[in-house]
Formats: C-alpha cells, structure tokens, sequence
C-alpha cells in the first residue's frame, strides 16, 4: 500500500536522506532498523509530509503524496506515534485521546476511549490528568492510544516502547501483535531487534540515509555480523 | 437615595464595567492566552468595529444591519492579518510579532483616520436603548448598560463552552502546544487556526460595537483598552477563561469602588484637598497595584492552567 | 547548619519519612532511601512510580511535603536547588536538558564555571579562560566528547547530547550524581558506550540510577532500590532483587533474553 | 561577518564626524536629532542587555528613562547645577528601583514579567502625573542645564552630542565584554534553559536582578542626557507606548546582537522624522515599514549582515527532536517572550 | 529676499487630529485672504505635528527654529507643550503667539516680551462660567474634572468668581473613558447644576454618558467640552448644555462674518475657536511684518506693532494687557441645532466686557 521510492529528504542545513527505497505491503509490518541518527524518525517525518521531499516520491495505494501537507495524509489512513511522545501537554489524557479521533482506514475493531483504556489499563484513572504531568511512560502509552483512536489503516511507530517499564513494554508488543493478526499495517522503528524479529515481516536497516539491507526476520537474526556492522549489537 | 442603594447601584456599576472589560477581553483571551499570538493589534479590531458600526449607523440606521456590517468586517480584516502576519510569524520568536502588530497599530490608527476623518464618529442609539430601566425602589439604569451586561454574559458562556467542552476547543488548545503534531494527526490546523483567529477578531469587533453607543469612536480608541484588558487577562491567568472572567469583575469592582470611595474615604483622614489630589492618583494606580500585587502573590495569575 | 542527627559517614545521602503528594495522588510515599559514598544505586520501578518525581526532590526542584533529607549528615531539605548543587549534589534530566546555541565545550564550561566562584563585574573573555576551559575539556575527554568539543550542541546526535550531559554533571564534581534515565533513546552501541563510562566512575563518586533498561541496571547496580507507586517494596543486591518475587509481579514480568 | 565590523565602524565614524557634517551642511538640528538618536541608543541598548541576552522583556524600561530625567529636573528645580550630582542622583535613583522592581518581578516569568514591569512603569507614570509641584501632567521646563565645574556645560549641544557619544561608545565596549565574559554567559545560559542552570549551581536570580538593575542605571543615564538635551521633562517621556518604542527599536535593530539597538534607534527616530516631515499620514507609512521589515528580515534589520546558515532550501525547521515534549512546558508564550 | 517663515506647532495626527485640522485651515485661510504675503512679503507657513506630547512640541520648536529658521511659532494646543516650546523660542528671540493654550504661568511670572496670544488665559473661561451661574445664583452645584493640572486651574477659576453652594468636587483620572461611577454618584448627591471641564474625547464621552444616565434635567454647564471639533461626535446628548468661551461663530462682528462665511465656504464646516484663534494669530503677525516694512529682524518694532493689537480681529477689537493677554468680552453659549440641522453653539449672554486675567500683576513687563 505505502511505496517509497528514492527518498531524499532533510532540514534546513542538512540532507539527511539519500535515495531511500521501501515498500510496505497490506497487512504486512515493517521494521526500521539503524543506529542513532541514521535518518528513520526523518524517513517518518517525510513520509508524513511533516518535511518536504528534495527528491523521489512517495505512494500511498498509487497515489502520490508529493505536496500533501501532513493532515491530508494522516487522514489516508496513517496513524503516527512520534519520536519523544509529542503528547499533549495542555489537555488532559481523555482530550488527548478524543481532540483528533476519528473514523479511518479499514482497520477492526474500530477503536474507542474504553478500548484504548482497556488496552492501557494504567490510564484509566489517569482520565482528567493534564498531559504534562504524566510519567514518561505514561506519556508514552497515550502517544500510542491516541494514534489508535485514529483508527488507521497503518500505524506508525517511531520508538514506542522507550522508557517504558519491561511489564508495559511486553504489554506494548503483544498488542502490537494483535493489531497485525488483525490485519493492521504497521511501520515500526525500535531499538529492540529480538522483538522486532518477532513482530515484523520484514527490516530494513539503514545507514546514513540509505537502505542498507533488508530481508526478512530469519535472514536478520541468521547474520550475526551484519547486526553487528550496522546496529552494533 | 439613601447610601445603601447606592453602594448597591455602585456594585451594579462595577458589574457593568467588569462585563465590558471581559467582552474586551473575550477575543484576547481567545487569541493571545489560548492560540498565544501576541496581537497587539487586537486594540486595532476593537476601534475598527466600532467604526463601522458607527459609519453604518449613521449611513443606514438599522441597527441589526450595522452590527452585522461591523462583525463581517472584522472577520475579513481579522483573517487577512492572520494569513499576512501569524502563519509568518507563528514560527518566530513572539517578540516580532510585537514588532509586526505594532506597525498595524499605526497603520490602522491611521488608516481609520484617513477613511472617516479626524473627528470621532457618534453612535445614535434606537430610543428603546436610550431610555432608562427602573430597577427595585425607584433605582433608574441606562437600558443599553444592561444590555451590555447580558451580551457579556452570553459570550462569556459560550466561549467558557466552546473551549472546555468541545472538540474545536481541545484542537485550538492543542494547536496551540504542538501545530506540528495536531496536524500530523490529521487536523488542517492552518485553517482551523485561520478561521479561531478571525473568531477572536469577531469578538474584538463585538466588543468595539458595544463600546461604540458610549465612547467617542476615535482613532487610537483601542490602545489604552489593550493594555487595561491584557491586565484583565494577566491577573485571571493565561489562556483561562474563567479566570479572565472573574479577573474582569474583580476589576470592575475594585475601580468602581476605589473611583466612588477612595477620595471620601481620605477625606475622613486627611485635609480635603490633600484627599482630592491623592484619591484620584491612587485610583488610577489601583489596578496596577492589584496586578502587581497578585503577580507577586501568584505568579501565574489567580487562575493559571492546570499545566503547572 | 549544625548537624543533629548522629549518622554513619558512610551514609552519603538519607531520606527520612519523604512524601509528596499532588492533590491526592501520592506520588513519594514516606521513603526512607540510604545512599552510602561510592555506591551506584539504581532505582526501578512502574512507570509513573515516582522516580524522577524522587530526583526531583533530591535535587530540589521539588518540595517534598513531609520528611527530610540529609546530605552527608546535613539537613537539605529546605536548601534550595543551587545551594544542593554547590553541595555537590548533581543531576541529568530525563529530557536530554543542554544549552543547544552554545558549543559542546562552553556547554561543560559553564558547568565549571558554576563551582568555580561566581565573579560579577570580571569583564574577562571567558571563552578564553584556561581555568574554565581546561577541566572542561577533560570532563568531555572521559565521556569521549573530546573530538567534537568545538561543535554546537545543536548538531550533536541523540547519543552524544546524553554524553554530554554526563559530563557536564561530572564538571561540577559532584560527590553524588542523579541520573535520570541515562540511557533513554540510545542505540544498543551507545547505551554499551554509557555503561562503560558509568563503570569508570563507579567507586570514584555516589551515584543514583533511574533506568528502565534492566541489561544495564543488572550490570551497573552496586544496590538496587524498587518503587512501586511511591512506595519503597524492596532495596537489595542485584541478585536479590532478580529473585524478589513481589518486584517480578511489580515490574520485570518474563524477563527478555538481552539481544546480545 | 566582515560586512558587520565595516559597517559598524562606517557607523561610528559618521556619529563622530555630524557635527561636523551638520555645520558644514549649516543644519544645525541635525546635532538634535542625533544626539536624540545616541541617547535612545544607549536606553536601547540597556533593555537589550536585559531582553536580548537575560530573556527578560521589560515593557517599563521607559520609567528609568523618566525618572532619570525627572531626577536630574527635580536637581535643577531646586538649584543644584552640579553635573555629577544629576546623573551620579539618576543612576542611584534607578538603580534602586530597578532593585525594587527587579525583586518584585522576577519571581515572575515570561508575558507576566512584562506584564508586571508595565504595571510599575505605569504608577510611576500616573505618579509623575499627580506630583503637582513638577508641573504634573504640563511636566517642567529645566532653566538649568548639567555642569561640570564650569568646565563643561550640557547646555551646550555639541559637548552634549560627543557626552553622548561618549557614553554610547562606553556601553558597546563594556557590553562587548560583559556579554564574553562569565557574568553574560550565565545570563545567556539563563535565557537558553533556566532550570538547567539551577541545576548546574548557579544563583540563576542574583544574576538577572544584576543585569537589570545594570540596565535600569544605564537607562537613567539615558534619561539625564535626555532632560539635558531637551531641558523639558513630562510624564509622556514615561507613557507605556514609550516602553514600546524602546522595545521596537531593540527588536527592529535585531535582538541580542550587541549593535543591532544602535541601529534599531537610529532607524525608527529617523523614519520617524523624515516620514512625519514627508506625509500627514506617516504613521501609516511607518506601519507599513515596521511590518515589511519584520517579515522579511527575520533577525531583525542587524540581522541581515550576519552571515547565517547556508540554507539548503527555505523550510520551517521544527523536526521531532525540536519539538520534544518537555515535562515543564508551560504554554509557549512563557518560553517564547 | 526670502520667504517670512512661521513654524505652526498643532496636532494632526491621534484622536485630537481634528483640532490641528481645524486650526491648520484657518491660518491656511488666513494666508490665503493675504494673497500669500505678509507685509508685502511672500510667506509661508511650516506646519508640525506635536502628536499631542509636549516633549515632541519641544523638538518641534527647536527644528523649525534650528533648521527651518523661523521667523515667528505659533499654534500650540496643549498648556504642556506651550510650556515646553516657550523656554527655546523666548531664548532664541523670535516671537510666539498661543493659537490657544494659556496656562498661568505664562500670563504672570514667566510672561515676556516676544511672547503673544490671540486666546485667553486658562482661567478665564471658566470664570465666565461661574460669574453666570452665580448671576443666575445657582445652588448646590456638582463640579468635575479630570486629575490634571489644567483640570485644577479650570475649578480654581470657576470657583473665583461662583460663590453658591458647591456639593461635591470630583476629580477623575486623566484620560478616563467610562464615568457611570462618578455619574451614579452625581445622581445620588441630587445637584441642580452641574459644572465640568472635559475636553477632547474625555469630554465626548462625558456628555455621552451623561446624558444616557438619564441626567439630562439637571442642566450642563462646561468649559472646553463641546465645541464644533467634538459636536458631531456628541450628537442631541449636548442638545441644551452651556459652554462659556470669548468667541462664538455667530458674534455680529464684521470681521468674524467675513472669516466665518469664507471658512464655511472654502470647508464646508463651521469654524471652531481654534480657528478663530488661528486665524487672528496669522493676521496678528501680518500686522507686525507690516509695522517694519518686511524687515522681520526689527523684533523690538515688531513686539511694539503687536501691543497695539492693530488687526481686524474676529472678537472685535480689543486691547492687550501688560502680559500680552487679550482684555476682552466672555460669552456664553447654549448648544442648539441650527436651522440647516448640525448642532452649533448659539451666544445666549454677554458675561464679561473687557475682562482682564488674574494673573498679568504677576507680570514684571514694563
Ligand atoms: N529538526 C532537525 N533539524 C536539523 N537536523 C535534524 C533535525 N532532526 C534530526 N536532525 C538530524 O538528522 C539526522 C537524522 O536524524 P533522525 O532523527 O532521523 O535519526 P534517527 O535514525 O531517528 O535517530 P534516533 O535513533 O536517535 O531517533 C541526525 O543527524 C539529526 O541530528
Ligand atoms: N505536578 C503533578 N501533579 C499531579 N500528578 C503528578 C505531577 N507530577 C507527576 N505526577 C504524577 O506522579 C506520578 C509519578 O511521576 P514520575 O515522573 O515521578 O514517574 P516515573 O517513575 O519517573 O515514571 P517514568 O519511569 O515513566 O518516568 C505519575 O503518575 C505522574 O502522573
Ligand atoms: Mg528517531
Ligand atoms: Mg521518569
């Protein structure tokens, strides 16, 4: 459904991007792999449509994103959990969740505030908190319900168990693996790649803001050396 | 009238006076404490509509008609600023927006001066607003300051409404911590942003078409207003609604009261002359000195957002 | 300030009876935290536990609103944040927290700067200033910063700002340093590279660890203390607290096999 | 960078030769009209130190330029002639009630700080207004110009133009260095994150209400040369628009830069007399001016000449790290202003 | 030889606009019926916007004297900037004529030689004011005015010459804009006559309110409120209101019926005072340059022509005192609406004839 072809993106002063290639197909997650600062949150951020591309295109279901400004995209279905939680600050955890919900993409079950609540059982008595007095993790875990109460289509995640307790972060990966077994699309970065081999179909590996490798979980965790090169593990 | 019922007319006074400075208030709060623009401007918005209500009033004489005349035109004024200043400068550092409505103040000021001319305009009222209320005991009040008391009031409701209780209200306060992320999300926050700003330009307008019946419609009427109607908004705490309002009544009470009582009071204590000239200077000074005060007491006003 | 309390050298920092409570949520339910000198102590627990609301009040940012602290024998708990630091009381951020217009050496600079006596009207270039600059450079040095001292923080990758956190804490020579999710946000290789540093300085200064990654809590960890909704419900060695089955229920769950 | 240091220097050169330029060009007001535009450098200046570099925006900063002014008035109203006494009176005058506002106001932050040094400025004002004695609201004439033992005398336009050159000469160099030095760093460290430098050890508190008191001096010299120079001192010299234009011509001239103030104060005071002397309606065209400039020159008009980033491509630069949430944001007009 | 030159120091610009306006047509007016020239000379007049603050009135003067080299300043609305341009212009020897202001100072200590005005001495105005009220033996009147130096002059010279009952003084801020507070007082205290001093926009809000506090039986008597800059903006509330004043456009005076007929016809509007006074102040210096022949540098000649007041003026003719302060006749007006519907003020009584301020002893001139 989402195709990228020769991604060239940055900011202001520099480019960070150079020619990235990935495909994500329907139903199929995904896995961004790559040390710090290799360019993933900025391939998130330009897939979004938050940073303009230099070069190369982006598809989502053969449509084209180039010029879309970051609204009309999530509104195709992409649902974000950015990089550092992004929560908001002078709402409360309900509002949060409510203030952009909405009905897309063809993911079910169609998500709502108890759903989400269920899911993260933590933020129920949280309710009537204002955003910026939530614990880190708490923070987290909203980030990720409010992208749900999207309803996406394919759900983005940009290192959605950081900072989150061992607990929470297996509660997080087994709801992740319930969302594919749904048959959700999922776009995710992770420092965790044992997890991710579980999870994901496939990972790319980028280095310097080119795909550097990808294939698929057995092919990754097989080669120890090439973990070694490009994550340092 | 005996002191009693006049203590009473003078609370109403003070009533009366607070509504007004949270009709003012109202767009600010809108603007500057939730979408936290920094439009000096907004003063601007205020002389404007009450210019064209004025110019309509006198050119077509109904009243509904000008009112109308005077809301629409803000709005559009209200927008273009938004989309030739604030998309701009909304990224920058909020000390060039200072800079940038300051060059509207003049351009506005100006501007109105050169398109009704120098004297200021009046507002003939319909007779039915003129007149006089009879309240309790033979008590009489200007019909068209009760008026002004019931239009505060509504918009106070509504807005207090709009922002806690509705979806618009979470995004614009969403919008105004992360733009990036509510639109990310899926919000064509620009818009909406566009269309909120030109909302709080209604209300300036609004309130500028209030005032109008009762000050001189004059070039620069709304710089002074500005300054009183943001210590409104400081004392009751940023981005509150509540908190302007309350701020604004405490506010037209205390001024009220001190205008009424100070000198009388002094007078008890002091030589009358002495009294004369030290009473008006304190009250002047008064509702600085509460700000100043209550700044001290609270630095983030009575009601600061629950964020801190 | 006279110390009233009769206390074992050892003990570097002590909170008595520490709580804090926000409306009615308690957040710090009477803690009782021993630090001794030259320990690493790590602190885990649920998110939303209390641990930085924790730090916080020991490094003073917070009020508690009962119970004391006590640094090297000495009550602190009304002594505001700066004094703590002058102290030696040092902390980071959970939020990588550094001045991004300033260059990685001014960034430590002004961390020495800070113990180095406050001089007013000294119209000095301290850009230049040897006795500023010198321990600075160090500081980075041991962090292994030493390269990029010239280059503005706002350039700086995720890894290297929490490094350079590090070694502005370290700067001000504190006798204890609060860390806050050290490791937050790092790759695999620099979190290794984090741990390194932090072995190196183990035994040489106090040191207080909030961290969600267990690979390094486990490896760290001279002690471990586990808070659980403000509450203290276990404090032990590594070995103990992996075995604690109340801390498993509470927090670690199955442990995961590490990647490496 | 290089444009910058020559365009200073043509700068100062030209403000040393006016005097010069104004007899030959047999203009002689031309020396009033500078010696007006050194004296708002210099108050400009003062704020900036304050604004630019400790973060903190005072909207009253007009209050020292006229209780500065007024102390060295109320001086010569009661005979006293001595020069040294008027401004060594006006910088203590100043300096204390920059104390006094300081230790009020600085418990505060953000748009309530300004708020807050408005609210002073503003009784100071309505004060001053209210002082029958020194003409009240008609505020006073001064028969009696600053003297220094008979041998200069500040009646006197060209000793007082190059008093005034002098001390804006003064204040660049001792702002070059304080802003290097560690007493500006901390200060600009404040600016940049406050709670990190508490952190660090740092009495973050004394060394702002040092810098502006600093400033509050400087700005009551200012105010002294002012009442030499117009030998007239009125509670409008204090009026809040005033603290507005002070702050307009820090922020035209470009903000925390050590001489965008200067440039700030001479562009507003000329367009200002120029246009007002071209049009009926050159405020509108002032307006115009103000918003163009500020739209297009995003460091201000000083800006311009420092040599920035090389840009890739124009893009609004707020990527996810920029905007990482923090535990302690208050709404972004309390970081921001 | 070159043009004669006078620097005109008004406000053209803010809220108080409209005066500069009407007195900036009137001398343009005046020059114009001179065919340009001022005794024989061509000349021209330099215009200043003060922005009503005395501190840019003081820069004014010093440019128009420094840098335009002016032969005369005149103009001036505020008592303030009128204290602040008279030190430079007396010091630099060249002649100033109030078009208005005439604070006390002037008229007494500080009065000197190069110094004329074609107005009145603050006081006097609202001594007219009590001398009437008190003729017509008034009691029990409530009297207003903003907190100002000017606002106490003005009750200071009503209560001169008012000897009834006064129940209450009230002094307001400067620049206030809502009195239902002072007005609910004023009901309560029952007055049968209210004296107030609120000018400009003060003053238009003033009579706004205070006729929509449902006061309008309780008859209105004020100085420097409503006039032909601020009439329009009032509107009926100033309907039967007094106001007191040395000139009326409807004065039977050959002169004025000229001025004003050739104002009405050149603008459209009806003059106010601060044209009158404008326009006498052109006139008055014509009469000057011609009194020397052109030869603008005969100040002492010049000053001496002036004394003699020898110009048609629009008050009729009239004599200058020792401190160079019209002796002339105060009015008073009632506002009304004239047969062609705009409201004017209409001369009801002759209060005063040749009447002298209060303070030219004060003056140590000749
Ligand atoms: N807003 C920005 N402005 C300028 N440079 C940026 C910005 N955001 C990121 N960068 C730079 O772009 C490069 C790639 O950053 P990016 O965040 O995409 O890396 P990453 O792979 O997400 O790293 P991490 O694993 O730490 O999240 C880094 O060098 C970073 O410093
Ligand atoms: N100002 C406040 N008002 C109310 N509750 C607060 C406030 N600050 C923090 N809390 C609550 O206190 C609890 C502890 O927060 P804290 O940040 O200390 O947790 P933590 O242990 O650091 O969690 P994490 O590991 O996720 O960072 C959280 O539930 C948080 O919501
Ligand atoms: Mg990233
Ligand atoms: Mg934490």
């Amino acid at each position: 459904m989402l195709k990228v072809t020769d991604l060239q993106a940055g900011y202001e002063d520099s480019q960070v991007l150079f020619g990235m290639d990935l495909a994500v197909g329907k139903g199929e997650v995904l896995s961004l792999l790559g040390r710090n600062g290799m360019g993933k949150t900025t391939t998130i951020s330009s897939i979004m449509g938050i940073i303009d591309l230099d070069d190369g295109d982006i598809q989502l279901e053969g449509r084209s994103l180039r010029g879309c400004s970051p609204y009309e995209i999530a509104r195709l279905g992409l649902g974000l959990v950015p990089e550092g939680r992004q929560i908001f600050p002078n709402l409360t955890v309900r509002e949060n969740l409510i203030a952009t919900a909405s009905n897309r993409g063809q993911s079910a079950p169609r998500w709502t505030v108890d759903t989400v609540l269920e899911l993260f059982p933590m933020l129920r008595p949280l309710q009537d908190r204002m955003g910026v007095l939530l614990s880190g993790g708490e923070q987290q875990m909203l980030a990720i319900g409010r992208a749900l109460m999207t309803n996406p289509s394919l759900l983005i995640l940009d290192e959605a168990t950081e900072g989150l307790a061992p607990l929470v972060r297996d509660g997080i990966w087994q709801v992740l693996h319930a969302l594919r077994d749904a048959g959700l699309s999922i776009l995710i970065i992770d420092k965790n790649v044992d997890a991710l081999a579980r999870l994901a179909d496939r990972h790319y590996i980028i280095e310097k803001g080119r795909i550097m490798w990808s294939g698929s979980s057995a092919e990754l965790l097989a080669d120890e050396e090439l973990r070694h090169r490009f994550l340092g593990v | 009238m005996d002191t009693g019922s006049l203590l009473f007319v003078q609370l109403l006074n003070g009533l009366q006076y607070g509504v007004m400075l949270f009709l003012m208030a109202a767009g600010l709060t809108l603007v500057f404490g939730i979408m936290n623009l920094i439009n000096l401007a907004h003063g601007s918005l205020y002389m404007i509509g009450a210019y064209v209500f004025a110019w309509s009033m006198a050119s077509t004489g109904s009243l509904l008609l000008s009112v109308a005349l005077a809301l629409l035109g803000v709005f559009v004024i209200g927008l273009l600023i938004e989309v030739v200043i604030f998309r701009v400068l909304a990224q920058r550092d909020h000390l060039d927006q200072v800079l940038a409505t300051f060059g509207l103040i003049l351009l506005f000021n100006e501007g109105c001066r050169m398109v009704w001319g120098r004297s200021a305009l009046n507002v003939q009222l319909p007779p039915w607003l003129a007149g006089q209320v009879h309240l309790l005991d033979g008590i009489t009040y200007p019909t068209y300051r009760l008026v002004i008391i019931f239009v505060g009031l509504l918009v106070a409701l509504l807005l207090h409404l709009i922002i806690s209780r509705t979806r618009l209200g979470m995004l614009i306060r969403a919008g105004a911590s992360n733009r990036v992320m509510v639109n990310a999300l899926g919000v064509n926050i620009k818009l909406l942003y566009t269309l909120v700003f030109g909302l709080g330009a209604v209300l300036a307008g609004l309130s500028g078409v209030m005032a109008g019946p009762i000050f001189a419609v004059e070039s620069g009427m709304g710089d002074n207003f500005l300054i009183l109607v943001l210590v409104v908004i400081v004392i009751g705490g940023i981005g509150s609604i509540k908190g302007a309002f309350i701020a604004s009544l405490a506010i037209g009470v205390v001024d009220t009261l001190g205008r009424t009582l100070l000198k009388p009071a002094l007078g008890s204590l002091v030589s009358d002359s002495a009294a004369n000239s030290a009473g008006p200077a304190i009250a002047s000074m008064l509702i600085y000195l509460l700000m100043a005060a209550i700044l001290f007491a609270r630095p983030q006003g009575l009601f600061p957002p629950k964020v801190r | 300030m006279s110390d009233r309390y009769s206390v074992d050298p050892s003990e570097l920092l002590q909170t008595r009876a520490l709580s804090k409570n926000y409306g009615g949520v308690v957040v710090t339910d009477s803690v009782d935290l021993n630090i001794v000198d030259g320990e690493l102590h790590a602190i885990i627990g649920p998110n939303g536990a209390g641990k930085t609301t924790l730090i916080s009040q020991l490094s003073g940012e917070i009020r508690p609103n009962s119970g004391r602290i006590l640094f090297g024998g000495r009550d602190i708990t009304t002594l505001s944040t700066w004094r703590r630091a002058l102290a030696g009381l040092a902390r980071t951020f959970q939020i990588t927290s550094v001045f991004p217009d300033f260059t990685t050496l001014d960034n430590v600079a002004l961390a020495v700067q800070a113990h180095a006596g406050h001089s007013f009207g000294f119209l000095a270039d301290a850009g230049r200033d040897a006795s500023l600059n010198g321990p600075a450079a160090q500081a980075l040095e041991q962090v292994g910063l030493g390269s990029k001292r010239n280059a503005l923080v706002s350039t700086l990758a995720h890894g290297e700002k929490r490094a350079l956190e590090l070694a502005m804490a370290l700067a001000t020579q504190p006798r204890l340093l609060l860390l806050d999710e050290p490791m937050a946000g790092m790759g695999p290789e620099d979190s290794l590279r984090m741990i390194s540093h932090l072995l190196a300085l183990k035994g040489r200064l106090a040191i207080v660890l909030v961290e969600h990654d267990m690979d390094a809590v486990f490896a760290l960890a001279d002690r471990i203390t586990v808070l659980v909704r403000g509450r203290i419900i276990a404090t032990g060695t590594p070995d103990e607290i992996r075995a604690h089955p109340e801390v498993r229920k509470a927090y670690l769950g199955t442990e995961e096999a590490s990647a490496c | 960078m290089k444009t910058k240091t020559i365009l200073i220097g043509a700068f100062l050169l030209a403000m040393a030769a006016m005097p010069l330029i104004s007899h030959v060009a047999d203009q002689p007001f031309y020396i009033d009209i500078f010696t007006r535009i050194l004296i708002f450098a210099v108050a400009a200046l003062s704020l900036d130190l304050i604004l630019g570099y400790g973060g903190m925006v005072s909207f009253g900063h007009a209050a020292y330029l006229g209780v500065g002014a007024y102390t060295m008035g109320i001086l010569s109203y009661h005979g006293v002639g001595d020069g040294f006494v008027h401004f060594g009176a006006a910088i203590l005058v100043c300096a204390f009630m920059a104390l006094f506002i300081g230790l009020v106001s600085l418990r505060t932050t953000g748009i309530h700080f300004i708020m807050i040094t408005l609210a002073f400025a503003q009784m100071v004002y309505f004060l001053a207004i209210s002082i029958d004695t020194y003409g009240g609201d008609d505020g006073m004439n001064i028969w009696q110009s600053s003297q220094f033992f008979g041998v200069a005398d500040f009646g006197q336009p060209l000793q007082l133009y190059y008093a005034c050159f002098a001390l804006l000469i003064f204040v660049l160099w001792l702002f070059n260095r304080l802003v290097k030095s560690r007493f500006g760093r901390v200060l600009r460290g404040a600016k940049s994150n406050e709670r990190r430098m508490i952190a660090l050890g740092f009495p973050v508190l004394r060394y702002k209400l040092a810098s502006f008191v600093l400033a509050g001096m400087l700005c009551g010299m200012a105010g002294a040369l002012l009442a030499n120079q117009l030998l007239f001192v009125s509670p409008a010299t204090m009026h809040w628009t005033r603290s507005g234009e002070i702050m307009i011509m820090v922020i035209l001239g470009g903000m925390g830069t050590l001489f965008g103030p200067v440039i700030g104060a001479t562009a507003y005071l000329l367009l200002e007399h120029f246009l007002s002397g071209l049009t009926e309606h050159w405020q509108a065209v002032m307006g115009i001016m103000l918003i163009l400039i500020i739209l297009f020159a995003k460091r201000g008009i000083f800006g311009l000449f420092e040599k920035s980033p090389p840009k890739r491509r124009k893009r609004w630069r707020s990527g996810p790290l920029q905007t990482l949430l923090q535990r302690d944001t208050k709404l972004r007009v309390a970081k921001n202003v | 030889a070159d043009k004669v030159k006078i620097g005109f120091i008004t406000t053209t610009s803010g809220p108080n606009g409209i005066i500069g306006k009407h007195m900036k047509d009137a001398a343009d007016l005046a020059l114009e019926k001179l065919g340009g020239k001022l005794g024989g000379r061509d000349a021209e007049i330099i215009y200043g916007d003060d922005q009503y603050k005395p501190d840019v009135g003081r820069q004014l003067a010093e440019q128009m004297l420094k840098q335009d080299k002016v032969d005369f300043v005149t103009g001036v609305i505020l008592s303030s900037t009128l204290l602040a341009v008279y030190q430079p212009v007396i010091r630099a020897g060249k002649i100033l004529i109030s078009a208005n202001a005439g604070p006390s100072q002037i008229a007494g200590k500080m009065c000197a030689p190069n110094f004329f005005t074609t107005s009145w001495q603050n006081d006097q105005t609202p001594e007219a004011m009590g001398k009437y009220m008190n003729d017509l033996k008034i009691e029990d009147v409530y009297v207003m005015a903003p907190n100002y130096a000017a606002g106490k002059d003005m009750v200071a010279g009503f209560k001169r010459y008012f000897k009834g009952r006064i129940l209450n003084e009230v002094y307001t801020t400067f620049g206030q804009a809502d009195y239902q507070a002072e007005l609910s007082q004023l009901k309560a205290a029952k007055p049968k006559a209210v004296f107030v001093f609120y000018s400009g926009g003060m003053g238009i809000q003033f009579f706004k309110q205070y006729a929509q506090a449902g006061l309008r039986d309780i008859p209105l008597y004020s100085v420097f409120g409503a006039d032909e800059t601020t009439l329009p903006a009032i509107g009926e509330a100033a309907i039967g209101n007094y106001e007191a004043g040395f000139w009326n456009y409807d004065l039977d005076i050959p002169a004025n019926r000229e001025f004003v007929d050739a104002f009405r016809n050149k603008y459209g509007y009806i003059p106010s005072y601060y044209a009158a006074q404008s326009y006498d102040a052109i006139n008055l210096i014509n009469s000057a340059v011609e009194a020397v022949g052109g030869d603008v540098g005969k100040t002492e000649d010049m000053i001496a022509a002036m004394e003699k007041a020898d110009f048609k003026s629009v008050r009729g003719p009239f004599q200058y005192n020792k401190n160079h302060f019209p002796i002339q006749n105060f009015y008073v007006f009632q506002i009304t609406k004239d047969e062609s519907g705009n409201l004017v003020r209409k001369t009801v009584k002759t209060v005063f004839e040749h009447h002298k301020d209060n303070y030219y002893n004060d003056c140590s001139m000749q």
